[in-house]
C-alpha cells in the first residue's frame, strides 16, 4: 500500500504552484489525482477512501472546478477506465481531469428520456469510421464540452437495447449543432445537441459495436453514485434559507406555518442523516442502494420547502428577479430570488432519472419485486412503435 | 344549493371557448386587447354582473365564475378578475353607476388598488389628494380607473394615467397576470364611498371565484397530462398504460372533481344580494374554495410538469405558466393555512377563541 | 306519467299501517316500493326522482331497514330485474323489498379479491342443476341471509371471464357453512362461506350460462352508485366527532392540531360538497362517474380522521374498549371507542373494491388512459398461475 | 457519529434473531414469561447497559437501540423499553446500584410509574407512604418494583405488590405491550434519588430508542409486504409486479431508510455518559427520532395492512398487532406535532420564543 500521505507532502513540497493547469497536470501525473485509479492514470491503486488524506494534504493548492468538470468526472471517467483502450484513458483522462477539456453527455433524445435505451439516434459505418446522426436533449455544458459520451444505434434490427454503441463525440466536429434550450426558470441551462452526419473515426469508440448498453450501465451507475452529493451541515441547504428568513422575518410566523416548516426541517435532516450514513457505508467499502433514497427524498423536500418559502413571502413570493434568458450553467439554489429556487427545484425529480424511474428501479433491484410484463425488450428496435 | 352548471352557463361556455380557442398566447403576453375588447364587445362578459339598468347583463357571480373558469382554462391575459369581478363588486356595493356604466359599455377598466396578497398598506389623504405606495397590484396595469381605499376610509376613484400616479410593472412570477406597483403622490381622486365594505365584499367575491379559475386551471392540466400519457410512448408502451401514472391521475380527477363542486358551492353562496357579501356562509364558502382549490391547483399543475417529464420543464411547453399561475393565485388574496385559520373562527374552532366548556 | 303524490296519498288514507310487514308488502303491491321499476314489480314505471315525493308522502308509516336490506336493494335487486326470468322477479322482488328475506353476496374469494374474474368456486352439471363447491369470504349478512347472489365457474376451460355463470344461492340448502370471519377490530362483521356439493336447481341460474361476468357488472355497477351514499349535513359524520372533541376537551387543542384539524375539515366538507353534486347530477337524470371521487375520499379521510383523534388524545387513545370477539353486523363509527373507529376506517380502502382498484377504473374508464398489458384473459381460466 | 452497525451489534442481532424466530405469539399475548428469562439468562440483553461492576454487560444504549430493533421486529411481549431502558436508565442516573444489580441478575423487573404518554400525575408523599393515581403506565403489570416519581421531588421504590399498591389491566390497544393503571393508597416505599433528571433522562433514552423499535416494526412491515406482492397473483401477475405497488412500497422503503439512519443517530446521540442525556443534542435527536421514526412506523403498518388487503385487515394476519403497536408508539412518549414543538424550541426556531431581530 503506497504512503499516500508521504506522497502528497512530497509533491507539494516539491511542487511549484504557480501555473495551475501545470500544478494539476503533475499532480495526476503524480498519481495523486484520484489515488484509487491506476497507477500511470492519475492514481496509485489505493483505497478511494485514501483520497481524503490527499485532500487535506493539498488543501489551498490549485484545484480543478469540480461543478464544472462533474460529468466528465462522474461519468465519462469512470467509463473510459472501465471500458476504454490503454489509448483512450492515456488521451482523455488526464485533461478531463484537470479540466483543460471539459466533457458533457449525449444520452437523452427527445423521444427517448426514461426509456434511454429507445433512442433514435443513428450511426452507421463509413470507412474506417462511422456517421452520426440524430438530436439528443438536456445536455448540460454541451457548448463549452470538448468531448462527449454518446450512445448511438448502429442496428436497428436487434432489440432495442442490443444494437447501441457507445461513443465518444468530438464537439468540434463539422455537424455538431449546440443550442440552448429554455427552461421554466427563463434560463437555458441545458442544450439541444443536433447531430447532422457528423464523422466519428473508429478509435473514438468506447467498448466494442452493440455493447453500448453495457457500456454505459457503468455510466449510469457512476451517475446516481454521484448524485447522493456531499455532505451539508445540519439545517444547511435549502432547509437554512427558510429557517434563516423565518428567524429574520417575524411577518412570516404563524402556529400553523411553524409545523410545517419543523415537519420539512425533520424531513430534511433525516434525509441528510441518510447521505451521512451512506458515505460511511462507502468508506466503509460496503456501498448500498440508500443513495437513491437520499435523491428521491432530496427532489421531493427541494420542492416542498422552495414551495413553503414562496406561501410564507406572500406577495414577495409573487414577485420573479429577472426572466431575460441567459445560459445559466451552474445551479444556485440559494443565491438567487425564491422563485427561481422554487421553479429550479421542480426539475430535480426529472433531471438524472425521474423519481418515477427511481422508484422502480428501486422496487425492482432492491426490493426484488418482480418486473412488469414487457414486449419493447425482444422486438427488432425497428418494430417497436414510436 | 344546486351545484351543476345551468343550461345558459353551458352555452355562455361554448361561446367562451370558441373565442378563445382562436387565440395563443406566448409565455411573454402580459395583456390581449383583442381578446378583451372582444369578451365585451362580442359576449359582453366583462359587464356580466352589472345590473341591466347600467348597461349589464344583470348576471349574477355564478355566471361570472363560469367566465373565471375558462379564462382559466385558457390562462387568458385579460383583467378580468380585478376589473369585472372585485373592482366591479366594489363599485356594486358603493352604489356607483357612473363606472360601472363605463365598464359596462368596455369604455373603463377599473382596478382595485390593493395588493394581490397581504394586508392593505396605508394610503393618505391630504386636500383631497392621494398619497402612498400600493405593491403588487393585479390587473392595474392596464386599467384606466384606479379605486384606492385610503386612510380617510373612502373609496377613492383615480385615474390611473393622471398626475401623481406612477406605475411600475413588477417582474411577476406570474406573467399572465402582472401585477405593478402603484405610488401615489399627490394623486388627485374622487371619493365614491365608504371603502371598508366594498373591498370585504370584493375579496369575498374575489376569493370565491378565484375558485372557479384555479378550477379552470387544474381541468387544463389533467387534460393535458391525460393526452400526454395516452400518446407518449416509451418501453414500447403509452406511459399512461403505467399504474402508477394512472393513480396519480386518478387522485388529481378526484381532486378536481371535488374543486368543481366546492367551487360551484362558493360561486352560489355569493350570487345573492350584495348586502350578504359580507354574510359568515359567503365568507366561510369564500375561504372553503381557496382552501381547496388552490392547492388543487397546484397539485394539478406539479403533475403535469413532472409527468411531461423534460419537456414539461421548458419555456416552451405551456406547462410552466399554469404551474406559474397555480402557485400564484393559492397565494394571492390568503393563501391555504390563512384561508383555514378564517374558517376556524368563523366555525368557532379556533382554538385561541374557544373558552373552557361550561 | 302516473300522479307519484296522488297515488301514495292515496295509498296512505286507505292502507292500515297496523301490522309493518303487511303494510310493506301492500305498498309494494302499489307500486310504491321502487317507483322507477316496472309495474307489478312495486314501481309504476316513473322517474327515479319521483321516489322522493313518496318517501316524503309516506314518512313516519312503516318502513324496511335500508341497512339490513341494503346488499338485497343495491346489487341484488337491480341484477334480478336485468336479467332475472319473470318468475324470478316475482319470486325475490317483493320479500327482498319488505326485508322478509335478506340477501347477501358471495363474490369475493381468499384467491379472488381485486381480481374477482379469477375465481374458482366450481359449479357442476347435475340434472336439472348444479352442485356448487368452494370458498367465498367477505360475506356480511351471510348467518342472516336466506338468498345469496353467487358467482361460480362453470367452464374452466375458458378464459376466466367467460366460464362463469351467475346464480341465486338457497343458503338455507344443505352443504352451505357459514363461518364468522374476525376482523382487527375483534369483532366479526364478516363471514367465511363454505359451499360444499350444494345443489342448486337450474331456476336459480340468472342469466345465460357462461354469461356471468356481464350480469355481474350490472352488480358491481349498482353497487358503486350506492356506494356514493346519502346526505350528511355540513360538519357531520367522523369530522364531527372530532370537532366535538376539539370544543370540548381544551387539552386536546394546540396550534399545530388547529391547522390539521382544518385541512380535514375542509377535505370533508369538499367531499361531502362532492356527494352532493353526484345526487344532484343522479335527480337531473346525468349520472357521472363522480361517485367514485366520494368513495375514494371517504376511506382516506376516515382513516386520517380517526387518526388526528387519537393522537390528539393522547393517553386515552392508548386504550381500546372492548376486544371481545362479537358479531358486528352494522358498522358504528361515532358510537364506539375512538380505537374502534381508527381499526374500522382501515376497512374503507378495502371494502367494496380497493382503493387501488377504483384508481384503475377512475384511470381507464373515466380519464380513459390505456390499459396494462394482461395476458390472463385470453388464456383458458385453467391455465393461469394461481 | 458513525450510523452503521459494528460486528459485535451484528452478531448480537443473529442471536436474538434466532432466539425470537424460533417463538411464536397470539394477538392475546401481553407477556411471554420464557422469552423474557431467555433474554436474561441467555443473551444477557435486560442487563446490557448496567455497569459490569453490578452484574450488567456494561453496554451502551447504541447495543440496547439493537436490541429494541429486534423486539420491534418481532414484536415479542416483553417489557424491555420499560424496565431495562427507561428504569434502568433513572437508575443509573440516581446512583442506585441495588435494583439495577438484581434488574442485571434477573431477579428484578422495574417499571418508572408514569403515564406511556401524557403528563405526570401527582403522587403525594404523606409519612414515608405513596397516595396517587397513574394511569395507562407500559410494563408495569410484570414489574415487580415500580419507581414513582412522587410530589416530594424524590423517586421512590414501591413493591408493586406490595400494600397500598392496586394494578388494573388497562383493554390496550397494543395488546403486546399491556397498560396498567397504578393506584398507590398509602404505599410503603423508598426515595432512593431525585425524580426529575432521572425520569427525564429515562424519557428522553426512551424516545431516542423507541425509534429503533419503530424501525423494527417498520422493517417486518415493509419485509412481510414485499413478500406478499412477490407471491399474491392476481390478474394473472404478481400483485407486487404492478407500478403503483411498486412505487408505492419504494417509498415505504425510503422512509424505513431514513429511520434507519435517524434511529442509528439517536442511539448514537444518547450513548455517551448519563450526565450528558440532558443535554441539547440528546434531546434533539431524540426528538427528531420520534418526529420521523413514528409517523414512518405507521405508515409502513398502513401500507402492510392496505396492499394485503382484505387478510390483512383480519384478526388472523399478524399485520393489524404491527399496525396497532406503530400507532401506540407514535403518540407514546410524545406525539409527533409534540416533538416537533420541541425541536423547534431546541433550535431557536419557536415563533412564541423568537423576539423581533436585531
Amino acid at each position: 500500500m503506497p504512503d499516500v500521505r508521504a506522497l502528497a507532502r512530497a509533491f507539494r513540497e516539491n511542487t511549484p504552484a504557480g501555473d495551475s493547469a501545470d500544478f494539476l497536470r503533475k499532480r495526476f501525473d503524480a498519481g495523486l489525482a484520484w489515488v484509487h485509479y491506476p497507477e500511470g492514470l492519475g492514481g496509485l491503486g489505493a483505497a478511494r477512501s485514501q483520497q481524503a488524506i490527499v485532500e487535506e494534504e493539498l488543501a489551498g493548492t490549485p484545484s480543478n472546478d469540480p461543478r464544472r468538470i462533474g460529468i466528465g468526472l462522474g461519468m465519462a471517467a469512470p467509463t473510459i477506465l472501465r471500458h476504454g483502450t490503454d489509448a483512450q484513458k492515456q488521451r482523455f483522462l488526464r485533461p478531463l481531469w484537470t479540466g483543460e477539456e471539459l466533457w458533457c453527455q449525449l444520452f437523452s433524445e427527445p423521444g427517448a428520456g426514461s426509456d434511454l435505451a429507445g433512442l433514435a439516434t443513428r450511426a452507421v459505418r463509413d470507412g474506417d469510421g462511422w456517421r452520426i446522426t440524430g438530436q439528443k436533449v438536456w445536455t448540460s455544458m454541451a457548448h463549452h464540452a470538448r468531448w462527449a459520451i454518446l450512445l448511438a444505434r448502429t442496428d436497428p434490427e436487434l432489440p432495442k437495447h442490443r444494437g447501441l454503441t457507445y461513443f465518444v463525440c468530438d464537439m468540434t466536429a463539422p455537424g455538431v449543432d449546440v443550442r440552448p434550450l429554455r427552461q421554466l426558470t427563463g434560463e437555458a441551462e441545458f442544450n439541444e445537441v443536433f447531430l447532422t452526419d457528423v464523422f466519428l473515426p473508429d478509435d473514438l469508440r468506447l467498448g466494442a459495436v452493440g455493447e453500448g448498453w453495457a457500456v454505459a450501465r457503468t455510466t449510469l451507475m457512476n451517475e446516481r453514485v454521484s448524485i447522493g452529493g456531499g455532505a451539508t451541515p445540519r439545517g444547511g441547504g435549502l432547509i437554512g434559507v427558510l429557517t434563516d428568513l423565518w428567524k429574520t422575518d417575524p411577518g412570516v410566523r404563524s402556529a400553523a406555518a411553524q409545523d410545517e416548516m419543523m415537519r420539512l426541517w425533520v424531513a430534511a435532516e433525516a434525509a441528510r442523516l441518510t447521505g451521512e450514513r451512506v458515505r460511511q457505508q462507502l468508506a466503509a467499502g460496503e456501498p448500498g442502494p440508500e443513495g437513491s433514497a437520499v435523491k428521491l427524498a432530496f427532489a421531493e423536500l427541494a420542492q416542498k420547502i422552495t414551495g413553503l418559502e414562496l406561501e410564507l413571502r406572500g406577495a414577495d413570493g409573487l414577485r420573479h428577479d429577472d426572466w431575460t434568458m441567459r445560459r445559466g450553467e451552474l445551479v444556485d439554489f440559494e443565491g438567487r430570488s425564491p422563485t427561481y429556487r422554487w421553479l429550479r427545484a421542480k426539475g430535480t425529480s426529472i433531471e438524472g432519472g425521474t423519481s418515477e424511474i427511481l422508484r422502480n428501479i428501486i422496487a425492482e433491484r432492491v426490493l426484488g419485486l418482480p418486473a412488469e410484463p414487457r414486449t419493447d425488450t425482444t422486438v427488432p428496435w425497428r418494430e417497436l412503435p414510436r | 344549493m344546486n351545484l351543476l352548471y345551468s343550461a345558459d352557463e353551458e352555452s355562455l361556455r361554448d361561446s367562451l371557448r370558441a373565442l378563445l380557442r382562436s387565440r395563443s398566447w406566448s409565455p411573454d403576453d402580459g395583456f390581449d386587447p383583442d381578446v378583451w375588447r372582444l369578451l365585451t364587445a362580442e359576449l359582453g362578459v366583462t359587464g356580466l354582473i352589472i345590473p341591466e339598468k347600467l348597461g349589464g347583463a344583470g348576471a349574477t357571480l355564478r355566471e361570472a365564475a363560469l367566465v373565471m373558469e375558462e379564462l382559466g382554462r385558457f390562462l387568458a391575459p385579460v383583467p378580468y378578475l380585478g376589473c369585472a369581478v372585485m373592482a366591479t363588486v366594489a363599485l356594486r356595493v358603493t352604489g356607483d353607476t357612473q363606472i360601472l356604466t363605463r365598464i359596462a359599455d368596455g369604455s373603463a377598466c377599473a382596478a382595485l388598488a390593493v395588493p394581490f396578497a397581504g394586508p392593505l398598506p396605508p394610503v393618505s389623504v391630504v386636500d383631497g389628494a392621494l398619497t402612498g405606495r400600493v405593491q403588487s397590484v393585479a390587473d392595474a396595469m392596464v386599467a384606466d380607473t384606479l379605486l384606492v381605499p385610503a386612510s380617510d376610509g373612502g373609496l377613492w376613484e383615480v385615474a390611473a394615467d393622471g398626475p401623481g400616479v406612477v406605475r411600475v410593472p413588477v417582474v411577476s412570477l406570474d406573467v399572465t397576470r402582472p401585477l405593478v406597483d402603484l405610488t401615489f403622490d399627490g394623486a388627485p381622486g374622487r371619493p365614491i364611498g365608504p371603502a371598508d365594505r366594498a373591498v370585504a365584499a370584493a375579496f369575498t367575491a374575489g376569493s370565491a371565484l378565484l375558485a372557479s379559475e384555479q378550477l379552470g386551471v387544474a381541468e387544463w392540466c389533467l387534460d393535458t397530462t391525460v393526452d400526454y400519457a395516452k400518446t407518449r410512448l416509451q418501453f414500447g408502451r403509452p406511459i399512461g398504460s403505467f399504474q402508477a401514472v394512472k393513480h396519480r391521475l386518478a387522485d388529481v380527477w378526484v381532486s378536481v372533481t371535488q374543486s368543481r363542486a366546492v367551487a360551484r358551492y362558493a360561486a352560489g353562496a355569493v350570487s345573492g344580494p350584495d348586502d350578504d357579501l359580507g354574510g359568515t356562509e359567503q365568507r366561510l364558502a369564500a375561504a372553503l374554495a381557496q382552501s381547496h382549490c388552490g392547492p388543487a391547483a397546484v397539485r394539478a399543475a406539479e403533475e403535469c410538469v413532472q409527468l411531461h417529464g423534460g419537456i414539461g420543464f421548458t419555456w416552451e411547453h405551456p406547462a410552466h405558466l399554469y404551474l406559474k399561475r397555480a402557485k400564484t393565485t393559492s397565494i394571492a388574496l390568503g393563501t391555504a393555512p390563512a384561508h383555514r385559520h378564517a374558517l376556524a373562527t368563523l366555525l368557532t374552532l379556533d382554538a385561541a377563541a374557544l373558552t373552557e366548556p361550561s
